[in-house]
Formats: C-alpha cells, structure tokens, sequence
C-alpha cells in the first residue's frame, strides 16, 4: 500500500544520523521532525534565521518573533540560536548542514529539480530552494509519486523551471526509495505491499531495478 | 551621536515616488509596520520594493501593492499575496525573483562595498540567464552583484539614540544586512533607550549603518501561520 | 549535540605536519593560546598559518615560529616580531600578506561557500599582482578567492557544550569567520557552560560551526602595548 | 616653525565635522582624538573591531579584551560596539566611515600612497591600510613633510612599493596643508612662520601656489 505524507517522513527520517545539522523544507519535509529515531541528536536549522528549533508552541505560547521558513510559530531547543539571513545561507552555501529534504514539482534522472513555478499559472518563488539545492551535498527530495493527475513526477527531464540542476541524490515517494546516479533513477525500497510493476508504470524516467527490491521496514 | 527622529513621519521624509526602498522582515515577522503604513498614508508611489516577501493582502507590504504603489518587487517568495499574483501575472507589477541567500547575500554585498561575488545558487535556472558562469573547485557559480537602496527601513526590537539595534529571535532576518547597504537606514524599535544601555557586546547592527531611529507607536505583530501543539 | 573534548590534546587531535590552519586573534588579543602551547609542545612543523598577525617573539605563533614549525604565513601585519622578520628576509619563511579587510572577508567567503570577490584593497599595488582586474561603478576592483583550513582555532570567552560562542569585546576579531572556515574548528573558552546558558540571542557563533570545544586550563592574556594614562 | 606630531594633529582635528565616524591611523593619526573641536561629536572606529573608542584607561583598569588596531589598551564611549573584522571592513570598504587619516612614507602628485614596505629592509604588512585607502572617500595623511634623511616625502611619483592608487586627497605635514588634485599638490596653509620658499624646497612633487598662502590658524 502506498505510504501517506507521515509514512514518507518516517521512512526519511531513517536517513537521519546522529550529529547531524538538518533543514527540513515546507510539506512532507517539516514532518521528519516527528520521526527522529531513538539515541539520535539531530539539530534543525530553518533558513530564516534560527538553529535548534523544537516543535510548535502550546496554544497561547507563540511568539510572533519566532518562527520558522514556513511562517509557522515554533520553539527552541536548549542550545538554539538566532542569527540573519547572510549567516543563515553562509551555514547552508558553506556546506555547514548535512542533509536537506525538501518537496518538488518533478524531478529527472539526472538530478534536476523543479519546484518553484509554473510558467503563466503560478509563481510563488524559489525562496531558499535554489541556494539549498545547489549548495548541499545531501539532499533528499520528499514528494508523491505522481501528481494529482495521476502523471509521473519523476522524469526524463523536468517540464517546468529548474530549481537546481544534478543535485538530487534520493527521492523517496509513497511508492518507493530511489537513488539517483548515472543518469537514472535506481530502484532501492518498495513501499509494503506495492510492486516494482507499479513503480515501473508510474514512473517516466528511466527506472534501473537491479535484483530483489526489499519493501520499506519501519 | 543622537539620530532620534520623534515621529514615523520625519523618519520617512525624504523618500519619493520612484525610489529603490529595502525593506527588513521574513513573512510578517520583523517588518517595519509603522514606516509601512506611513508610505501608504503618504501615498507615495513607482516604488522599488527589495524585501525577502510582499506581505499579505491586507498586511506587510501587500498594504503597499493594494494601493499600487510598488512599481518593482524584487524578492525570494511572494506565494502568501492574491493581490501581488494578480498583479505580477496581468504584468501591472515588474518582479525580480532572487534564490533568498543570494538576496541576503547582495545586500550584505551593497552595505560591505563588495560589488559582486560568486554563488552556486541559481545555475542551471532562469535565475542565472545573462549572467557570466565561472567554474571554481569543479563547480559552476554565477556572478551576482551587490543591491543598494536609496532607503533602508528595518525593525528591531531595541534599539538606543546613538542607532545600535538588537533584534529579537527570527525577527532578525535580513534587517541586519538591510541596515548596512540602504544610503539613508530608518530603524523603527518597540523601545528606544538611551546610550550604554545596551551591552557594546550584544548589540547585533552597530549604529554606524543607521541615520535615523524612532520608537514605533505601535506594532500590531501579526502572526502569518499560527501553529500550535495540544498539551 | 555535544561537542565537548575534555583535554587540549584531544582538542588538537588530527592536526598533522604541513596542514594548513586558521588562528583567531589580533595581535596578542583573542589567541587560542592553550592550543599554540599544545602545538609547540607536539612539534608539528611544516604548518601553514592564516592568522593576522604572528604574535610576539615568546608569545603567541612567536613560539611556534621560534621552534620553525611554520612553513608559511598568511597575514595582514607582522610587525612586531624580530625572528618573524629575520625569517622571513632569509627565505627560510613564506609569507603572504593580504589586506587585512581581503583576510577577513576571503575566510568568511571560505565557510559562506562563497569561492570569489571583487573588492577594491590592493588594487594598483603589489597585491594584485596576477589578479583579475574589473571595474565596477567606474572604479577597478580585484578577485579576491576563498580561504580555507584543515583546522581553525578560535578563542572564545563562553562557549556552550553545543559548541555555540561569545566573544568578548575586540577578542572578537577574527575568531568567528575563522570559526566558519574551518573544516574542523576547534574553540577554546575561558569559561564552559551548559547548553541554554547562552541565550540564542546573544550568541556570535552558532554551534553548527564549532566541531570541538574545551576550557583552557589558563589564559594568560598578555597584553601587547600597556597604555594607560594618568588620573 | 615647522610643526611637531601635536600640531599636526591638531591641525587634522579641525578637519573633523559633527556626527562623523573616523578611522584613526597608528602614529600621529592617534594624536587627533585629543584635539576634537568644541561643539563637535565625532565617533572613532578602529579596524579591529570597535566604535565608540574612548580615552586609554587609567592605570590598572586596563583590559587585555579591549584594544584598539594599534594593540593599545584602550576604553569605550557610552553607545559603542564590538563587531567582528569582517564587519568591521564591511564599514569601511562599505564608506560608512567619513574620515580616514593614516601616516605615510611617501604621496605622490596624483595621489599614491606607500606606508607598508620597505623592499629588503622592512615589510610590517599592510595591515589594514590598503582597505582604508581603496574604500574611503576621505583621506588624510598625517606625516613629516621629509624623511629623516631629509628627503622629501611628497613626491612626484612613489619609489616603494605602494598601498594604494589615486586615493589621497588631503596632506598636512609640519610644514604645510596641501590638497591633492590635477596631478600635484596645491597648497592650502603654511604653518606658523614657514615660507612658501621653504615648502617648495622641501617638496619634490608639482606644488601649485595660487595667490597668497595663509597660516594655520589654532
């Protein structure tokens, strides 16, 4: 059975190491902070502007001064610290965060990610997208399988604007994990219960199955 | 060295139809709501916005747009705005979208007389077109040039007479950099103390940068995205 | 996110012959001196030190200069050391001085994961030399390149077991962009407290650039030119 | 009679106007801080990362954290700043700073300035003087109209390797305010009892002498 947005975080979240600095994009990403898994410390860094970040305040407890590249109210860990915006994309450009997850529009099997505009539809903006692909050495790509349309987001090449071009190293989807190299998407976990037929089907871009797919464990 | 103004109105005298204006905040948080208000009271206008977000519609810099003041925005992310999609998208609006390091980065450019520096953000994109690619380390970077403003106007949380700002949690974001690389820099604070009050120390944007400080009337604070957890 | 190493020896751990290093300070003010002592006392030579100055003749990188462990120097200003001098007009040290203004902003552009820059300094004079000239606005300006380090070595006041620090007054100086460019950065503060000390307000390092940190065990603070004046 | 180091500095000082920031050189430079004008509010900058530099401490209140670009102990004002270097040069390559007055081995008729190398002989570094000379608008130099040798130190082109081109505007020496334009130095002021003959003699470089040559008045 397919994985639902919580179900993708969680199978991210076992990506996670212990020591590592983590920014999480809006969506799917924002949800690995629920999943952390045992005797693990990660510290998660939001580009506007803060380290350390907890999760969402008990109602009544906001602060409209703190929150989070979503413009969502948080809290602080013990040992979190504030600092600008050139500081914030000096940790992300100088390749101070070890791992990036973040959604996409579609991704290509050399890397290339879209997710920020749709020529004559909508334009919201890269944000800090574009330093964060470009710059992070691991980036995992948190999204559905396919659009609302049911059309494959895993492409020969992206239709819409890039984000970032070779960048995207994993993807894990509702139906699968994929690692990407040498130009194709490498078939790596199954989501339980659903089969390599329907990830072949349900992606465009060249899928390499190399011997027995496991089904995600969690 | 006293830069004190006592009201939002001789804070933004001087600024004109026409003029290239950053403003400092992330979302709603950290604007400067009084200097805003003011510039839709005066109804000046063809402004150049450089701000990380145009607000929302009826708050922020979307006051401004729904007044069609702004000539130019030139941003990271305008996605929480109708008003500023109808806009950009009939072509009333020119906007200049810029990956958001890149901004804070071509700001702290403009303020720390650095005309241009190098960034992997952006190539491959749109972003990039017209812009001279040059390889360093094996890596493709392109060539951004620093931006500058006829004015600054940032919010800070304290600030004293002599303009020493500290600002308070995110609300910090890209004043700072703002602040260094506007020609003119209106601070606008929730409270204004007295020289040495602050520690020398903790003081995040030294007065140097700025000309002009007032404490605001009043900040409404208004929170984009209120998110909560259930005890 | 513990980064606590109990002894300067630990602290120093994988620092090897012909390395390149980054140490914090201005003249005798904000140096890792636990750390020096600690190099000094292992003998690893062929070093090559981006520090602004090279301290004095028994104090500082003096000691490590006296003991000819350093290879070569990267610095702004090397006037108060004899050996420094003799070393260096003998050949027997390399030497590349940098404008102090270039030193700074070419290490911050080292941990901001900026390869390149244009500024002004040293345009006309023996410091372009080999480098790329462009105009900007009318005036010419020079490339200027990233620095780098195996190991930075910075001296903090307060520093947290998240490795986040507070500087205090000008021993500030060069110990947090050199704390940015580090590939591990390695602080020593005079006083080391627990996570949530600090408060995330007034921290001028965040931890995320801070690999290792440790108490030194003494700080002599040797001042360089005791001027006082008279009641 | 020519000047000494004090009333070169004094000169210097009326130079000054209120609410400017200043970056003081080692040396003479140092010495302007003593002779700010009635009426005047000036605040000091130095390189290594201060603003608001005070008077030097009184005996056993010095501070080893606390100095300023010269290693001098020093104090601060009430509404000063510590900021790192790089934030520091940010103020001055930026022109925050509206005056800057360094000493100098030699000036040039068009404006060069050599204060940091002696080839062979000398080389301190630049420290931060290349910086202050590129970006400053406004530049004084502080110094000997001659060396020790006797030689003059105005020059119509620099023998040591320079610290900047084009750059200085202003001269005032023990014997002489001179301004740096069209190529040569034009004289502005003699010091008390100097003659126009002496200054000319002393002075290698083109001197422009228009109409009749006041005195430094204090």
């Amino acid at each position: 059975m397919a994985l639902d947005k919580n179900g993708i975080a969680q199978r991210i979240a076992q990506e996670l190491r212990d020591g590592w600095y983590v920014n999480l994009g809006i969506g799917i990403p924002t949800l690995v902070a629920n999943y952390i898994p045992e005797g693990i410390e990660v510290e998660f860094q939001s580009e506007n502007g803060v380290l350390g970040m907890g999760p969402f305040p008990f109602e009544g407890e906001e602060d409209a001064d703190l929150i989070n590249a979503g413009k969502q109210t948080i809290t602080t860990m013990k040992g979190a610290s504030f600092f600008d915006s050139a500081t914030s994309f000096a940790m992300i450009r100088g390749q101070h965060v070890q791992l990036t997850v973040l959604g996409a529009m579609e991704v290509s099997e050399n890397g290339d990610i879209a997710n920020w505009k749709i020529p004559g539809k909508m334009v919201k903006g890269m944000g800090g997208a574009m330093d964060l692909v470009a710059s992070a050495d691991n980036i995992i790509v948190a999204m559905m399988h396919s659009n609302r349309a049911g059309v494959s987001k895993l492409l020969k090449a992206c239709s819409l604007p890039l984000t970032g071009v070779g960048c995207v190293k994993k993807v894990v989807t509702d139906l699968a994990v994929l690692e990407i190299k040498t130009g194709a998407f490498h078939l790596l976990e199954r989501a339980p219960g659903v089969s390599v037929e329907e990830i072949q089907a349900k992606t465009e871009g060249t899928l390499i199955v190399n011997g027995i797919i496991p089904e995600m464990s969690f | 060295m006293n830069k004190v103004v006592n009201t939002v109105s001789e804070a933004v005298h001087g600024i004109k139809d026409n003029m290239t204006l950053m403003l400092g905040g992330f979302g709603l948080c950290g604007i400067p709501e009084n200097s805003i208000a003011e510039l839709v009271r005066k109804g000046i206008s063809g402004l150049t916005c450089i701000s990380n977000n145009a607000g929302v519609d009826d708050f922020g810099l979307g006051l401004l747009l729904q007044k069609k003041q702004i000539k130019k925005m030139i941003s990271s992310y305008v996605g929480e705005n109708d008003e500023f999609e109808r806009q950009m998208l009939s072509g009333e609006l020119e906007v200049d979208l810029i990956p958001q390091g890149s901004l804070a980065e071509r700001c702290r450019a403009g303020g720390a007389g650095i005309p241009a520096f190098y960034t992997p953000a952006g190539f491959g994109t749109e972003v990039a077109e017209g812009k001279e690619v040059r390889e360093f380390n094996g890596k493709p970077h392109i060539l951004e040039h620093a931006l500058h403003a006829d004015y600054a106007i940032v919010k800070a949380w304290k600030g004293d007479t002599e303009g020493n700002l500290v600002f308070k949690a995110t609300a910090r974001n890209f004043n700072p950099m703002m602040a260094m690389a506007g020609k003119i820099t209106i601070a606008e604070v929730e409270e204004l103390v007295p020289a040495g009050t602050l520690k020398p120390n903790e003081i995040h944007t030294p007065g140097i940068f700025v000309q002009r400080i007032f404490q605001g009337a009043r900040f409404e604070k208004r929170i984009e995205q209120r998110t909560t957890r259930t005890k």
